[in-house]
């Protein structure tokens, strides 16, 4: 019944698009489609939310549909549902922002039918419960997201960052295909109950692992499969870029689990070091490449990068443990990875809320351009600013907790026998410290540049607050981002099943701890508790405040900054976003990207004024994708001079090949 | 009774073009094309219900049923938009009433050879049919008498008698086969015979006329290196015999090949075809799909997707077993479908921007909604993307093909993968961006387009059984 | 009865650190005038400091936000949360497993987050270098102080900070080269988060070196003054770490008396006063070094780190 | 008397493949076209030969209708069309006589061992029609690949048709309809060169297929 739901949800969103195709014109669609999104996504997350609290068993029905003799399978448990309510509640908060902000849309044409498409699209891969079906929802998600990067087609980069991202997903689904044909075997078993009957052997398992991180990485944003990620995610209307950042690279990420943890059966110990290896490269690289951008939608998509590392890393660690026959330890890794999930789809839609409120009030991605907006939009500066605080893994937010799970989870792994791990793993360790710092710095300029300091455009200056609605959805994930900080043990349990379910254990329950306090494994061991940390840290502060102000003075007076005796009112002299990054840049980026600054001083009594320039170079694209690209040139080139045989070349191509194939006849037995 | 209906198949197209031979005047003709190939259809469905007995001549079988529907189907489908597409030429003048006459016919003439081809049940009228649709085809490529249009009819008509020759030496070697299993004469050629006795044939014999009917057939099929005249047939050609040429021919050809195909299948001693199509295959879609790449005239590029497309299919059948046979035929199956509906769409958009020239038309789901959109459908629908039809053989050609040749489906794979980059580098320049190039008033009928596009789209979800069923047992033919 | 004390203590604790840091922070201060062969202020010149700036009114520029005026009553609060868990001189403080030791490390980056966030409100060019500067030190600084987290975590199988002091003092653990690693590696970082020399120079103005001054140059009265207080804290918080992880003698006992409690309250003060004038003495031997050798510094904190934890991890297994 | 069947039709089909080679030697088009002739008529002679060996009286109308159209009809009109065209004589060669000969050869002993593989029972005159017959196909063939002007290659593509006919005469009781349809395809063949010479000698100048392939749809 239930699962009905589910897929009831999936049609009403596919009518939706046809009705969007109908009404696009009219005036009362957006508010009609969105309208309807809104409440498919409300009820889908719901159906997942109940359906993970009550624990009830798995759910399956076949329809009539794809593979003719297979049918379509259907199947709601512990692990489609955890998603189904992350998906429905990004889904359900995008909505609720498009409904406000797609007023602001140019071309709702060409987004109004996409939408609900592309929602629809992500329900189905999650309770997809045969290869087929599967492979479709995901690429049908690939392909309406593409449609939805597209909507700005007048723009030639958008334009290239969709074709960009079409062929890498096509890359990713044809990878995954593979992974299938590998499972399924000759005659098809396509259908993931006979893929989970069917063990697969050792070497067979560790290709379908390969495949699985090329196809679900390339579509969550693995380094070196990302390239795509920081052109599309941007490129797109903001209610989507949250979607397709916060939400579409979770699904990906179920993909992955679904694929290693489920269907694939026993994991080798050597496999978590690869997910590991990839994880923390995949989490430093991503925010190191951060750092370096100005425009704050691709900074954000770069941090989602960042964040799909550290999910990759506590998969690992699942992998590790659990191959190793540590199901405590795994329940852990696996916990934090998936709380991580809910904690960036969180906190990755706020921010492109702002982001994209910041764009319609402003016009300009350039964060060079923008400033001073914290006084003009106060409230989404607020907002803003608690999805920055999140996403640096501060207490007590969302972020810092599933951050602090996967660090005890790396402080177990000690007791893993195999010794690669042993040496990996504190490193990895390192680089998730390392990746969480730089974070930290990297909101700072984000937030600093955007929304503090002096106007730096006419267009921030004539800035406005944004609507009501899109307030509302931002101030909702806000606070479900401090609700999940300060109450985790919750979540924790909520999970429970799904952990289960993956690693055959789950972490020890949280509700029995007092204070709401998250215990690990041991109260002695380690423990954690984001309610009385917040408390404690609003009390302190009010009472210092209210302690001041009351004994000593609490007069103020308004006057020029001070700025060491020369202040100059011109918004050139502040601070910008890349000479802010530019000692990061010097530490980090001289090794990464090859960065070069190069300094013109013009002689003494010449006029012209000195020029700074850097010099980045983005390695994995001049390593891996322009090769790819020039390669496929240079055959593109080579074979076409065949368009301009003549006539009786053509005539001697049949002729050889026919005399070809008569001496294969003669040498043949 | 029964046999009318197989009769009525060759014989209202025959007489339709005799008619149209005679009619002046645009619009009527037109209509009376259309509803002879409406007729043809409706007769041609009917053979679901009531299947007459094999012939000498002719029969219906599981095999060629769906193919005739299929065909009559595109046919009629074709003739709509044929219809509003002449029209344009006339107005633009690139068609003289005289020409026109002769189109009609000719039409519908091709229409007879290939409903022939496909129910004869003896290899000689096979044969006989298929020469006789090149060779109406190639009339029709030159039509239009431009340089490059007879040029192209020109390479076509000699690379098409080169392989009609191989095909009748293949066909005559069959019958050298058959011959002193079967006895003299007649019987000799008749399909049915052929293939229950198959196993006692030479299989020496066999495989020399197997050479020689690929390479025969397969220069039909646009195989490559026998692929030469096909894109330039397509280019120059009006684009509803494009269509015809892309959504039928080809699998009329690849429906000979298949037939002969069966037959070495059925003799142990005789060498496996698989892999020699299998190679061919992979040959054709790795080359068309980097050929993609540099095209620069629209219907030349789709027409390289053919070429991909029917490696494609060559490779399924060549690998065999039930999964790849069922792929092989829904594949082709779809891919008539769908590379027809883009011929609608290019025809119309040719005919919108004055040209074919992929450089001189942009933006086109800015300046033409319907017809940019239904380009951008048949595009993606092309390049397998789901949730179409072509995913679905895609998806169980891949899977099935990796557990046993994991390289050749990685070089498949590979070359899939190329070809939707292509395409799709090529689509972001005539779809999208800031529309340019003129933007001419052409009437369209769109109706064609997606309608094919819909059956499509319908496919790729849900497949009556009773298809699926006469697939299953077809692809059990196959081997 | 036991919670009623315990929630005593944790009182008294609070109290306490909010109470020495000033006196901490005048101590250095007096030290390194005296080693320089200069009178020097009063001990007790940092709590006549803050309530001078108190009472003054606040000047605040015309391109503030309200951001600006929160920040300094968060970065004081979560500082003061921080120090408040680390045991001083009794273990087992009541609230201690509300936050363990990565959490109270994490307290401190957000406290520094928001002073970050501080240099940039204003708009002036000082106030950017100073942050900018901040979050690359701390961009280093952090995974370090993380690696050394790692070891003493390893070391005492837990994270927690009453746990790792007891384990230190109660079983015997005896040297260990890790050990050793980490408590450099540690008190490196403590002098870069701090705003220390060599890192920095928290006695100057106007000097383009400058970071933590930087920051704050736009504040001025009781603004100032709780961050000013912030900061001792802060430096507070790691001298007594550093004692109650590496000399944790004297901590008295959860269940201990009050002759146990006072001896654990006397030696905290030591402790305290050893390591303000170690830290005067190592300052005033040492010169300032340019902001990018910095990286350097700390680069070599977090190696050390690296390789303290990766010998826990390989003798562990031995 | 299975000995002279055998011995005729085999010299008959010998004769065949030598006046093939033949053929690749030529270098002049008048006489391309007379030895052309001469083949069809040895084609003639061996088909009605074949009609008398296994009396099928059916087999004569093909030997006439080759004889009149190969023989006469066609000669005669690529004689008329390269005097209306005044082409001048010379065949633009691309491959030398000598390795043209040479590859001849090997096509035929190619053929020769491929046939040779075909178990005894499809008969040996069967055999042997057939492997002459390949490779007067495949050296047809071999002369539209090397000669460059389209007269030369629609003679080519002939002469393989002929070795079509040697084989499918040298197939006992080869039903009528594959004669018929086979006329049938060089009357078309016929008929459509004619058009598209008339027509490409209202377009362009030469009907040498290099300057048609000059006109690339794609070449700018």
């Amino acid at each position: 019944m239930t699962l009905a739901l589910v897929l009831g949800c999936a049609g009403l969103l596919l009518g939706v698009a046809v009705l969007a195709v109908a009404i696009g014109r009219s005036a009362a669609a957006t508010p009609v489609v969105y309208g309807l999104c809104l409440v498919a996504s409300l009820v889908s997350c719901a159906i997942g939310v109940q359906h993970l609290l009550a624990g009830s068993a798995p759910l399956s029905r076949v329809l009539p549909l794809g593979v003719p003799w297979l049918g379509a399978h259907f199947r709601l448990d512990a692990l489609s549902a955890y998603f189904l309510a992350v998906v429905g509640l990004g889904s359900f908060a995008a909505s609720l922002f498009a409904l406000g902000h797609g007023e602001h849309e140019e071309a709702p044409g060409r987004v109004l039918p996409f939408y609900p498409a592309f929602l629809a699209a992500m329900i189905l891969v999650l309770v997809a419960d045969d290869a087929f079906t599967f492979l479709v929802s995901w690429e049908f998600m690939s392909l309406t997201s593409w449609a939805l990067v597209m909507a700005h087609h007048r723009n030639p980069d958008n334009v290239r960052a969709a074709y960009v991202y079409l062929v890498m997903a096509g890359f990713g689904t044809l990878a995954l295909l593979l992974a299938f044909g590998l499972m399924a075997g000759p005659d098809g078993g396509y259908a993931f109950m006979e893929i989970r009957n069917a063990h697969a052997s050792a070497g067979l398992g560790a290709l379908v692992l390969i495949l699985a991180l090329i196809g679900a990485g390339s579509k969550a944003g693995l380094v070196p499969l990302h390239a795509w990620l920081p052109l599309a995610h941007p490129a797109a209307p903001s209610q989507v870029s949250a979607l397709m950042s916060g939400v579409m690279t979770k699904v990906a990420i179920y993909g992955f689990v679904r694929i290693i943890f489920d269907l694939i059966g026993p994991p080798a110990w050597w496999w978590s070091m690869l997910v590991l290896a990839l994880g923390g490269v995949t989490a430093v690289m991503g925010v190191l490449y951060a750092l370096m951008q100005h425009d704050l939608k691709r900074l954000l998509a770069y941090h989602t990068v960042e964040n799909i590392g550290i999910i990759f890393i506590g998969l690992g660690l699942a992998l590790a443990f659990k191959a190793h026959g540590m199901p405590l330890a795994a329940a852990l890794a696996m916990t934090a990875a998936l709380l991580h999930v809910l904690n960036h789809s969180l906190f990755k839609s706020l921010l492109f809320f702002g982001a994209g409120a910041v764009l319609t009030a402003t016009g300009e991605r350039d964060m060079e351009r923008l400033g001073g907006l914290i006084r003009l939009m106060p409230q989404t500066a607020f907002a803003f600013l608690v999805g920055c605080a999140a996403i640096s893994a501060l207490p007590p937010l969302n972020g810092f907790v599933s951050e602090w799970l996967t660090f005890q989870a790396i402080l177990l792994s000690p007791r893993l026998p195999s010794w690669g791990l042993r040496l990996l793993v504190p490193a990895v360790g390192a680089m998730l410290a390392l990746s969480a710092a730089l974070a930290a710095a990297c909101f700072v300029k984000a937030f600093g540049v955007t929304f503090q300091g002096r106007p730096r455009s006419p267009a921030a200056e004539r800035a406005r607050e944004t609507d009501r609605l899109s307030l509302a959805a931002m101030f909702l994930l806000a606070v479900l981002c401090l609700i999940v900080g300060v109450t985790p043990g919750l979540f924790i349990d909520a999970l429970a099943p799904v952990v289960h379910a993956a690693v055959g254990a789950r972490m020890p329950a949280q509700l029995g701890v007092p204070w709401l306090s998250i215990v690990p494994i041991a109260e002695s061991r380690s423990s954690y508790n984001g309610l009385l940390v917040f408390l404690f840290m609003v009390i302190s502060g009010t009472l210092a405040a209210s302690a001041i102000h009351r004994l000593a003075s609490d007069r103020l007076r308004r006057a020029p900054a001070w700025d060491c005796g020369y202040p100059d009112p011109s918004p050139l002299t502040e601070y910008t976003a890349s000479s802010f990054a530019q000692p990061i840049r010097r530490v980090f980026g001289t090794v990464v990207f090859h960065a070069r600054e190069r300094v013109e001083m013009p002689t003494p009594g010449d006029i012209r004024p000195a020029r700074l320039s850097v010099s980045l170079h983005d390695v994995v694209w001049e390593a891996l994708y322009k090769p790819v690209t020039s390669a496929v040139n240079f055959a593109a080139d080579r074979l076409n001079a065949l368009q301009f045989l003549t006539i009786r070349q053509f005539l001697s191509l049949v002729f050889g090949a026919l005399v070809i194939l008569l001496g294969a006849l003669t040498i043949w037995p | 009774m029964s046999f009318d209906a197989v009769a009525a198949v060759l014989i209202i197209p025959l007489a339709a073009a005799a008619v149209l031979a005679m009619l002046p005047g645009y619009w009527l003709s037109a209509r009376l094309n259309v509803i002879a190939a409406l007729a043809t259809f409706l007769t041609a469905l009917s053979l679901f219900f009531n299947r007459p007995p094999a012939g000498l001549y002719l029969q219906v079988d599981d095999l060629n049923n769906v193919f005739i529907v299929l065909t009559t189907f595109v046919g009629f489908t074709t003739s709509v938009f044929s219809a509003s597409y002449i029209g344009h030429e006339l107005e633009t003048g690139r068609l003289t009433p005289r020409f026109l006459r002769f189109y009609h016919a000719m039409y519908q003439v091709l229409m007879f050879a290939m409903n022939l081809a496909l129910v004869a049940n003896n290899i000689g009228l096979m044969w006989v049919a298929i020469e006789l649709a090149t060779l109406t085809t190639v009339l029709m490529v030159g039509i239009y008498r431009t340089h490059e249009a007879l040029e192209a009819a020109w390479k076509y008509f000699i690379l098409g008698s080169v392989g009609i020759a191989l095909a009748l030496f293949g066909t005559i070697l069959v019958y050298m086969a058959a011959m002193p299993v079967i006895g003299e004469g007649l019987d000799a050629m008749v399909w049915t015979s052929l293939i229950a006795r198959a196993s006692q044939f030479d299989p020496a014999l066999l495989n020399v006329a197997f050479v020689f009917l690929l390479l025969g057939y397969g220069t039909k099929v646009g195989l490559v290196p026998l692929h030469a005249w096909l894109p330039d047939a397509h280019a120059e050609g009006p684009t509803p015999i494009s269509a015809v040429l892309s959504g039928l021919l080809l699998n009329v050809a690849l429906y000979a090949l298949l037939r002969f195909k069966m037959l070495l299948a059925a003799n142990p001693d005789a060498l496996a075809p698989g892999p020699l199509m299998v190679t061919m295959g992979l040959m054709s879609l790795v080359f068309a799909a980097f050929m993609l790449y540099r095209r620069r005239d629209i219907k030349r590029l789709f027409a390289y997707s053919s070429i991909e497309h029917m490696g494609i299919i060559a490779f399924a059948f060549g690998m065999g077993g039930p999964l790849a046979n069922f792929a092989g035929l829904l594949h082709m199956t779809m891919h008539s479908l769908t590379k027809s509906a883009i011929f609608f769409a290019v025809g119309h958009a040719a005919q919108v921007k004055g040209t074919q020239q992929i450089a001189k038309m942009g933006g086109l789901t800015e300046s033409n909604p319907v017809l940019g959109w239904g380009l951008v459908l048949g595009v993606v629908a092309i390049a397998g993307l789901p949730p179409l039809g072509t995913f679905m053989s895609e998806f169980l050609v891949v899977t099935s093909t990796f557990a046993r040749e994991p390289w050749l489906a990685i070089i498949l794979v590979f070359g899939i993968l190329a070809g939707v980059g292509a395409l799709f580098l090529q689509l972001n320049g005539v779809a999208f961006g800031e529309p340019h190039g003129a933007n001419a008033e052409a009437k369209a009928s769109y109706a064609p387009m997606f309608a094919h596009l819909a059956l499509v789209a319908v496919a790729g979800v849900y497949m009556p059984p009773a298809l699926v069923s006469w697939f299953q047992h077809v692809a059990k033919l196959l081997g | 009865m036991a919670l009623i004390l315990d929630l005593g203590v944790q009182g008294v604790q609070m109290l306490l650190v909010l109470l020495l840091a000033p006196l901490l922070t005048g101590l250095v201060r007096k030290v390194k005038a005296r080693l320089m062969r200069r009178q020097g202020p009063p001990l007790i010149q940092p709590y006549l400091d803050l309530i001078r700036l108190m009472r003054k009114e606040v000047v605040l520029a015309e391109s503030a936000s309200w951001l600006f005026r929160v920040i300094p009553y968060l970065v004081f609060a979560a500082t003061w949360v921080a120090a408040s868990l680390v045991p001083t001189f009794r273990a087992g403080l009541l609230f201690s497993w509300s936050a363990d030791l990565i959490a109270i490390i994490a307290l401190l980056g957000s406290a520094r987050f928001f002073l970050a966030l501080a240099g940039m409100d204003v708009g002036t060019s000082f106030g950017g270098i100073g942050s900018s500067r901040e979050v690359m030190i701390a961009s280093l600084a952090e995974p370090a102080m993380i690696m050394v987290v790692f070891t003493l975590a390893l070391i005492a199988g837990s994270t927690q900070l009453s746990t790792i002091a007891g384990v230190l003092v109660y079983s015997e653990v005896g040297l260990r080269v890790s050990l050793g690693l980490a408590l450099f590696a540690l008190i490196m970082v403590a002098i870069a988060e701090n705003g220390r020399i060599p890192i920095d120079n928290p006695a100057t103005h106007l000097e383009l070196t400058m970071v933590h001054e930087a920051m704050v140059l736009e504040y001025s009265g009781r603004h100032l003054a709780v961050i000013d207080l912030a900061a001792e804290l802060k430096l507070l918080l790691y001298v007594s770490l550093i004692a109650c992880i590496f000399l944790p003698w004297g901590v008295a006992a959860p269940d201990a008396g009050a002759s146990a409690l006072a001896l654990g309250f006397v030696s905290y003060i030591a402790k305290l006063a050893a390591g303000g004038i170690l830290l005067a003495l190592f300052e005033t031997s040492i010169a300032k070094m340019r902001v990018f050798r910095v990286p350097e510094f700390l680069g070599a904190a977090l190696m050390l780190g690296l390789l303290a934890t990766l010998l826990m991890f390989v003798s562990r297994s031995l | 008397m299975r000995g002279i069947d055998f011995d005729v039709a085999h010299l008959l089909a010998g004769s065949l493949v030598l006046i093939s080679f033949l053929e690749l030697y030529q270098d002049r088009l008048y006489a391309l076209l007379n030895v052309f002739a001469l083949h069809a008529l040895v084609l003639a002679l061996s088909v009605a030969w074949q009609a008398y060996v296994q009396d099928a009286p059916h087999l004569y109308l093909t030997a006439a209708l080759t004889l009149v159209f190969k023989a006469i009809v066609i000669p005669v009109a690529l004689h008329r069309i390269i005097v209306s065209l005044g082409i001048h004589r010379e065949i633009e060669k691309v491959v030398g006589i000598g390795a043209t000969m040479l590859f001849g050869i090997g096509l035929v002993a190619l053929s020769i061992v491929v046939m040779l593989r075909v178990t005894a029972e499809a008969g040996p005159l069967a055999r042997e029609d057939l492997a002459f017959a390949l490779s007067i196909v495949l050296l047809g063939l071999l002369m539209m690949v090397t000669r460059g002007n389209a007269v030369s290659q629609v003679v080519g593509f002939m002469s393989l048709e002929n070795g079509l006919v040697l084989a499918a005469t040298g197939a006992k009781g080869m039903p009528l309809v594959v004669e018929i349809s086979f006329a049938f395809s060089i009357l078309i063949a016929f008929i459509v060169i004619g058009i598209f010479l008339f027509r490409i000698r209202e377009r362009f100048d030469t009907v040498d297929l290099e300057a048609l392939d000059n006109r690339r749809g794609e070449r700018r």
